[in-house]
């Protein structure tokens, strides 16, 4: 408890020393001209622009946006899943032995941003949104590794030390007690990441991969308020609506 | 039918599952959404295995050794690394306090009216635009809000630091909420029936529970907040983020391999970090 | 005590940006005896907002970005001085593909732009290139935005993309410090002349203010050590005074290149 | 309090709707201050009698009040002021793992505290001596500072219900409380419980499968089969009769004749053995 | 399978090392197909040997061997391999939920299956007569498609048992397999426990709490008290004083003296009466 206390203050001192040494403006935040000028800011994306030509446009970044976060996000899960087995120590008396390792690869995949898996790919896939795919893949391949691991190690061990004790084999008893229990944890990190991945594929307008993120950082800097908003609700509604999957699944499976 | 004739057809050594069709045809929906994603991305795995393209990786790769050392660099590099650290630090505390009251009012298994089946309509409402407000608050770039606050703070590290405090906050609040959702929530229902408040029943049945899920998440997103510093140095507060992402584009790998080292390193210190409360708080 | 506070477009990295302003921050701050700031931005539009908002009270803007500034600001911002070179400035299109000779040969390729609010970068390659019967958005394959002048040099060198479109000075630079391979990359094509980069104070500056800021920039010469190291960093021979009726073309250009 | 039902009936909210509910019209009427064991076979309605009376389940048809109101017809507030006042001890105890036992315990007392109590509370466990009091009466005070997932079976169960005797309810419902427990142990629990409930006028409604027990200690027991009551009344009226009828296997359980005493109608165990009377 | 203990003793690894091991030395020894029962006061270490028996727990002190081959000296291959012939029910039936009954009892084949069918069966369960089969013993037949967390808890307990049914194990380890069932049902699941390993020539042991059932029931007698054997002898031979010793209080649970009957030495609940004889 006293170590959990001196990691506490720690954190404390942390944020202390952060706020003090960015030397925030909160005075300029907080007057009526400020949140005037705010307002004005947020009432140039009104109206959005809904001409049919645009909202084609918008209407197939939609789709790649969301093809390309789909499947980056497939890849990452199988590919962490993969990395998360070995990653987890499963039960108390586990070797683990490749779990040093296999973190390692795992806080690599997922040090190295996006945008960098993005200039890379690039380079040995060419331009184009494959490049993009394979990023968002790699990089979110680590995040869900990580998490699928940690997700593992926290599942109640009843059920699987009861299959271990039977001397079934560690995919098995996996695949029996663990993923019945765990399944709703994953599926909602998974669907989450897959959100995020529709957000950071706004970053993969730099490899050439077209979708939400380039249209978005195109007419954004071209002050085109109007169809800025129009983009802007793209990604909301397809955020909302993973968010809803998301919900509608959890509730299949919790329920 | 009765339930001995239930029984009775049970019995029998056709024994049919219930269930199989229906995941039958779900994997099948799968693979058929799946088809269109492969198209529109041009998954075209083969090319990764041409010999061009091979040269070039390589030629990068190669150029990024050695990592560039020379003194001013790093010098500089740790000072961006401690602006980074910080402005994470000070953008995900925001975060968690724009979170946390969002999370309580969203959550289902804290619901008391939840607990007859069905929640009650005001309640309903209430949770639906808590869930909608956090969606809009997540899914609206960094940048977006970024640049909504440099019309008010000016350039520097206010507006990176907000940016980055609404967005995080609405993914912390929709994870959080998820976790806690996640876990057995008997013993917080069970609280809950015999009547305490939301508040007693989050502390004392949830969080036990799901504090070392819910320190190590935030902990990673810290971690995310310290390589999404590259928004920040849209609006000039510089950073390891916006550091990187120049070299990249200039091809420097001396620089990016540094870089990238500092970041691993960043990474594996919140990884150790959150390993080591996990331990103390299970 | 008063600050001047100044940005500038991103369009090199924001290193080489401080880098090439340090002096001439150092410079300011002697001349008008006021502190001078500068903050250096990754993102084209935060420098725009920042300026019409007068959250700064100078930046260093393209062409179009100015113009942008107008627009948004409804012509509460004026431009003081330019580089000589920026009266005729020009763009280059650069490949490292032999096959391509001409505008027309990029039809099918992937080319690569700076950042879309770029004018040397962006505006004028886009507007000549409609001149001659090419729309980016239709006739190439691909079309990426590199965010920077060095940066698209850096992708056509790496094979990225086929072509890229920059501003002319920092691509000479490049050939001039060697930093670019000539007998791979070469310019096949440099667009007519047109008016660029000057530096821009918000309307609500003093006049009196406004006056010292030009002096200060036009009594720069290569005859002192001083001016010569700033003049140089800023790729001028001197600075000239200017007006907003110079970007009238450059406001013709983006509006009819559809991106203002 | 005293709870009233009048052809209830309650279907699990997540149960398949070919099934009939789970809990037939059940017609009951308890006095406040009165004690009640329920028993009946394995997937009777038992369990989910109890969740109806806690106000856990909505009825789907019927009448029910608790202390003369209809709480589904109450405000949220109201209802959950009125749950304040009722205790439900579920038949597995839903205790947090890594949680202390004396903060489970503690958790008991919440629906009376204020906000700022129960976070003291939570960081530093005050009222100490009502928790080892409330351990003491069921003998596990010794586990005050244990690890709630360290207990043994009948150990974690009993900590769940001492929570049961720090709680403010005035209506206890204990769903099985002495399933993890030996035979001197139940007795010894289930007398504190019943004591403890007539010390504090509490009305207390126990689901039990020791049909000695239940006979020996409670009044009045109700018989429940299939969702229905099959007979209710006071335990010196139950016959060995009664108890064969509402234990008798139904045929579908018997089915495949395997090990099952198929030709044996059902023998209860010897519930008609009053050998030790209640205290 | 036999076993062989030689004062074994053992401690849970979380356990405080102040406190004495939760399984004292003990000594005991089971032939191949014998039926044991092992009864106790809650908190005595019942749980804690069938864990040691299993192989879950490594004794910290004494000898200890399964069917002549001492389990911890063995490689984890042969250790595991080991464990396919082990069968342990815990106490509380350790179902995932949201799995199906069907699936969950299947689990119970897994040690003898492939990689290949295991992971086909899990995607579509196979073998569904031998599930089925296994819980019409048990009378649940009927919840076979049900979801494993909307079972009663009699249910949940049955199906759990039924996992033992399908397995390949040589030696079953139950604990307290009847906790949740109405005496009917208690004594049908008993019977069937135990004609199935008579039927395979399983080796039985299992703990209870239901004394007078262990005595009708089970050959021989295992009495476990604060982690020792307090007797070890066949059924006919345990008199009541022994179980009034078994099932004693101690001073330290008696001490607030406020329900407990300080005054009465422990009345185990009339094991002497022996109405039913066991099938
Ligand atoms: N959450 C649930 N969802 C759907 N059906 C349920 C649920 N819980 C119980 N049931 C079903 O309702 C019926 C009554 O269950 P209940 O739990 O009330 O029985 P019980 O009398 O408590 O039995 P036991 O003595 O085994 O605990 C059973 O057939 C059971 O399968
Ligand atoms: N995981 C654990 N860690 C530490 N101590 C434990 C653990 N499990 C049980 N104990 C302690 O070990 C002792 C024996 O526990 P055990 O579970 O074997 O008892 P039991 O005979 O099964 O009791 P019951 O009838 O209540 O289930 C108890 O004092 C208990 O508190
Ligand atoms: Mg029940
Ligand atoms: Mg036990």
């Amino acid at each position: 408890m006293s170590r959990l206390s001196v990691f506490m203050v720690a954190v404390l001192g942390l944020i202390v020393a952060s706020f003090a040494s960015l030397d925030l403006q909160w005075s300029q935040f907080l007057s009526l001209s400020a949140m005037q000028a705010m307002g004005r800011f947020v009432a140039e994306f009104f109206p959005p622009d809904t001409q049919p030509a645009f909202l084609m446009k918008v209407g197939l970044a939609t789709l790649e946006t969301l093809a390309m976060s789909a499947l980056g996000t497939l890849l990452a899960v199988v590919l962490g899943l993969t990395l998360a087995w070995p990653a987890a120590r499963r039960h108390a008396g586990d070797w683990a032995p490749l779990r040093t390792p296999v973190r390692w690869l795992l806080n690599f995949l997922r040090s190295v941003p996006e945008l960098v898996w993005a200039s890379l790919m690039l380079i040995s896939a060419g331009m184009g949104p494959f490049a993009g795919t394979l990023a968002l893949g790699f990089h979110t391949a680590g995040v869900l590794g990580r998490l699928f691991a940690e997700t593992m190690e926290n599942a109640p061990a009843g059920p699987a030390e009861a299959l271990r004790t039977q001397g079934v084999r560690p995919s098995l008893v996996f695949l029996y007690a663990t993923v019945p229990q765990v399944l709703p944890q994953c599926l909602s990190y998974t669907l989450y990441r897959w959100e995020n991945n529709i957000r950071a594929a706004a970053v993969m307008g730099v490899v050439g991969a077209g979708g939400l993120g380039q249209m978005l950082a195109f007419h954004m800097g071209l002050f085109h308020m109007g169809k800025t908003a129009t983009i802007l609700a793209a990604m909301v509604a397809l955020v909302g609506l993973v968010d809803l999957l998301s919900n509608l699944a959890r509730r299949a499976l919790t329920r | 039918m009765s339930l001995s004739d239930q029984a009775q057809s049970l019995s029998q050594p056709a024994l049919k599952d219930p269930a199989w069709l229906g995941r039958v045809g779900v994997a099948l929906f799968m693979v058929v959404l799946l088809w269109p994603a492969l198209v529109l991305t041009e998954f075209r795995p083969w090319q990764l295995w041409d010999a061009r393209s091979w040269a070039v990786t390589a030629n990068f790769l190669a150029s990024t050794w050695p990592p560039r050392l020379d003194a001013p660099f790093l010098w500089e590099l740790a000072r961006e690394t401690w602006r980074t650290v910080a402005m994470a630090t000070a953008g995900i505390t925001l975060g968690w306090l724009l979170a946390v009251p969002l999370t309580l009012v969203s959550t289902r298994v804290l619901s008391v009216s939840a607990l007859s089946g069905r929640m009650a309509g005001g309640a309903w409402l209430l949770r639906q635009g808590v869930r909608g407000l956090l969606v809009v608050l997540r899914s609206v770039p960094e940048l977006v809000w970024a640049l909504v606050f440099v019309r008010v703070v000016g350039l520097g590290p206010t507006a990176g630091v907000l940016a980055i405090a609404l967005t995080y906050g609405g993914m912390l609040g929709k994870v959080y909420g998820e976790i806690l959702e996640s876990g057995d929530t008997q013993p917080a229902e069970s609280l809950l029936r015999n009547g305490s408040s939301r508040l007693q029943a989050l502390l004392y049945a949830l969080l036990p529970q799901n504090a070392a899920e819910l320190v190590s998440y935030t902990v990673y997103r810290w971690e995310c907040a310290v390589r999404s510093s590259v928004v920040l140095g849209f609006v000039g507060a510089g950073g390891l983020g916006q550091q990187l992402d120049s070299a990249m584009k200039m091809f420097a790998g001396g620089d990016v391999l540094t870089i990238l080292l500092v970041f691993v390193a960043l990474v594996a210190l919140a990884d150790r970090a959150s390993a080591w409360l996990r331990e103390t708080l299970a | 005590q008063q600050v001047l506070r100044v940005t500038a477009i991103p369009d090199e990295a924001p290193t080489e940006l401080a880098r090439k302003a340090a002096p001439l921050v150092k410079y300011l701050e002697t001349k008008l005896g006021v502190k001078v700031e500068y903050t250096p931005v990754t993102d084209y539009a935060a420098s725009v907002e920042a300026l019409v908002n007068k959250k700064v009270d100078m930046a260093w803007f393209g062409g179009f970005t100015f113009v942008q500034a107008s627009v948004r600001s409804g012509g509460k911002v004026i431009p003081l001085v330019q580089r000589e070179e920026d009266e005729k400035f020009r763009s280059v299109f650069i490949t490292a593909d032999p096959a391509i000779q001409s505008l027309a040969d990029l039809k099918g390729k992937d080319v690569s732009f700076g950042s879309q609010s770029s004018t040397s970068g962006h505006l004028m390659p886009r507007s000549f290139l409609l001149q001659a019967k090419v729309d980016p958005d239709k006739d190439f394959h691909r079309v990426a935005y590199s965010g920077a002048h060095d940066a698209t040099i850096a992708a056509v060198v790496s094979g990225k993309v086929q072509a890229g479109a920059l501003n002319i000075s920092v691509w000479d630079k490049f050939v001039a410090d060697k930093k670019v391979d000539t007998t791979k990359v070469r310019a096949f094509y440099t667009t007519p002349a047109y008016f660029d980069y000057n530096w821009t104070v918000h309307a609500d500056m003093p006049q009196a203010l406004r006056d010292k800021i030009t002096q200060a920039f036009l009594a720069l010469s290569r005859d002192t050590a001083e001016g010569k190291e700033i003049l140089e960093l800023q790729r001028a021979t001197r600075f000239v005074p200017t007006k907003a009726d110079n970007y009238k073309g450059i406001e013709a250009a983006a509006r009819s290149a559809g991106l203002l | 309090m005293n709870l009233l039902l009048e052809e209830v009936a309650a279907r699990h909210p997540a149960a398949s709707s070919q099934l009939p509910p789970a809990l037939g019209p059940v017609s009951l009427r308890v006095a406040a201050g009165e004690q009640l064991a329920i028993i009946g076979p394995s997937g009777a309605g038992k369990t989910t009698l109890l969740q109806v009376l806690a106000c856990c389940l909505p009825p789907v048809a019927g009448h029910f009040q608790v202390s003369e109101v209809a709480p589904w017809r109450l405000s949220r507030r109201a209802l959950h002021r009125l749950r304040a006042s009722l205790f439900l001890a579920p038949q597995t105890p839903p205790l947090p793992p890594r949680q202390r036992v004396v903060t489970t315990v503690l958790a008991g007392r919440l629906p009376g505290m204020t906000w700022w109590a129960s976070v003291r509370q939570w960081i530093k466990p005050a009222a100490l001596p009502e928790a080892h009091g409330a351990l003491a009466r069921f003998g596990v005070a010794d586990k005050l500072f244990h690890r709630v997932d360290r207990l043994s079976g009948g150990e974690r169960q009993r900590v769940g219900l001492a929570r049961a005797l720090v709680s403010p309810a005035r209506l206890w419902l204990v769903d099985e409380p002495l399933s993890a427990l030996d035979p001197t142990r139940a007795r010894q629990v289930l007398d504190a419980l019943q004591l403890a409930a007539r010390e504090r006028g509490c009305t207390l409604v126990a689901s039990l499968h020791q049909v000695d027990l239940a006979l020996s200690c409670f009044p009045r027991i109700v018989g429940l089969r299939d969702g229905r009551v099959m007979f209710d009344a006071p335990a010196t009226n139950v016959t060995p009769d009664m108890l064969a009828a509402l234990y008798a296997q139904h045929e579908h359980e018997l089915h495949p004749g395997t090990a099952a005493p198929a030709d044996e109608p059902a023998t209860p165990a010897s519930p008609a053995v009053v050998a030790m009377t209640c205290r």
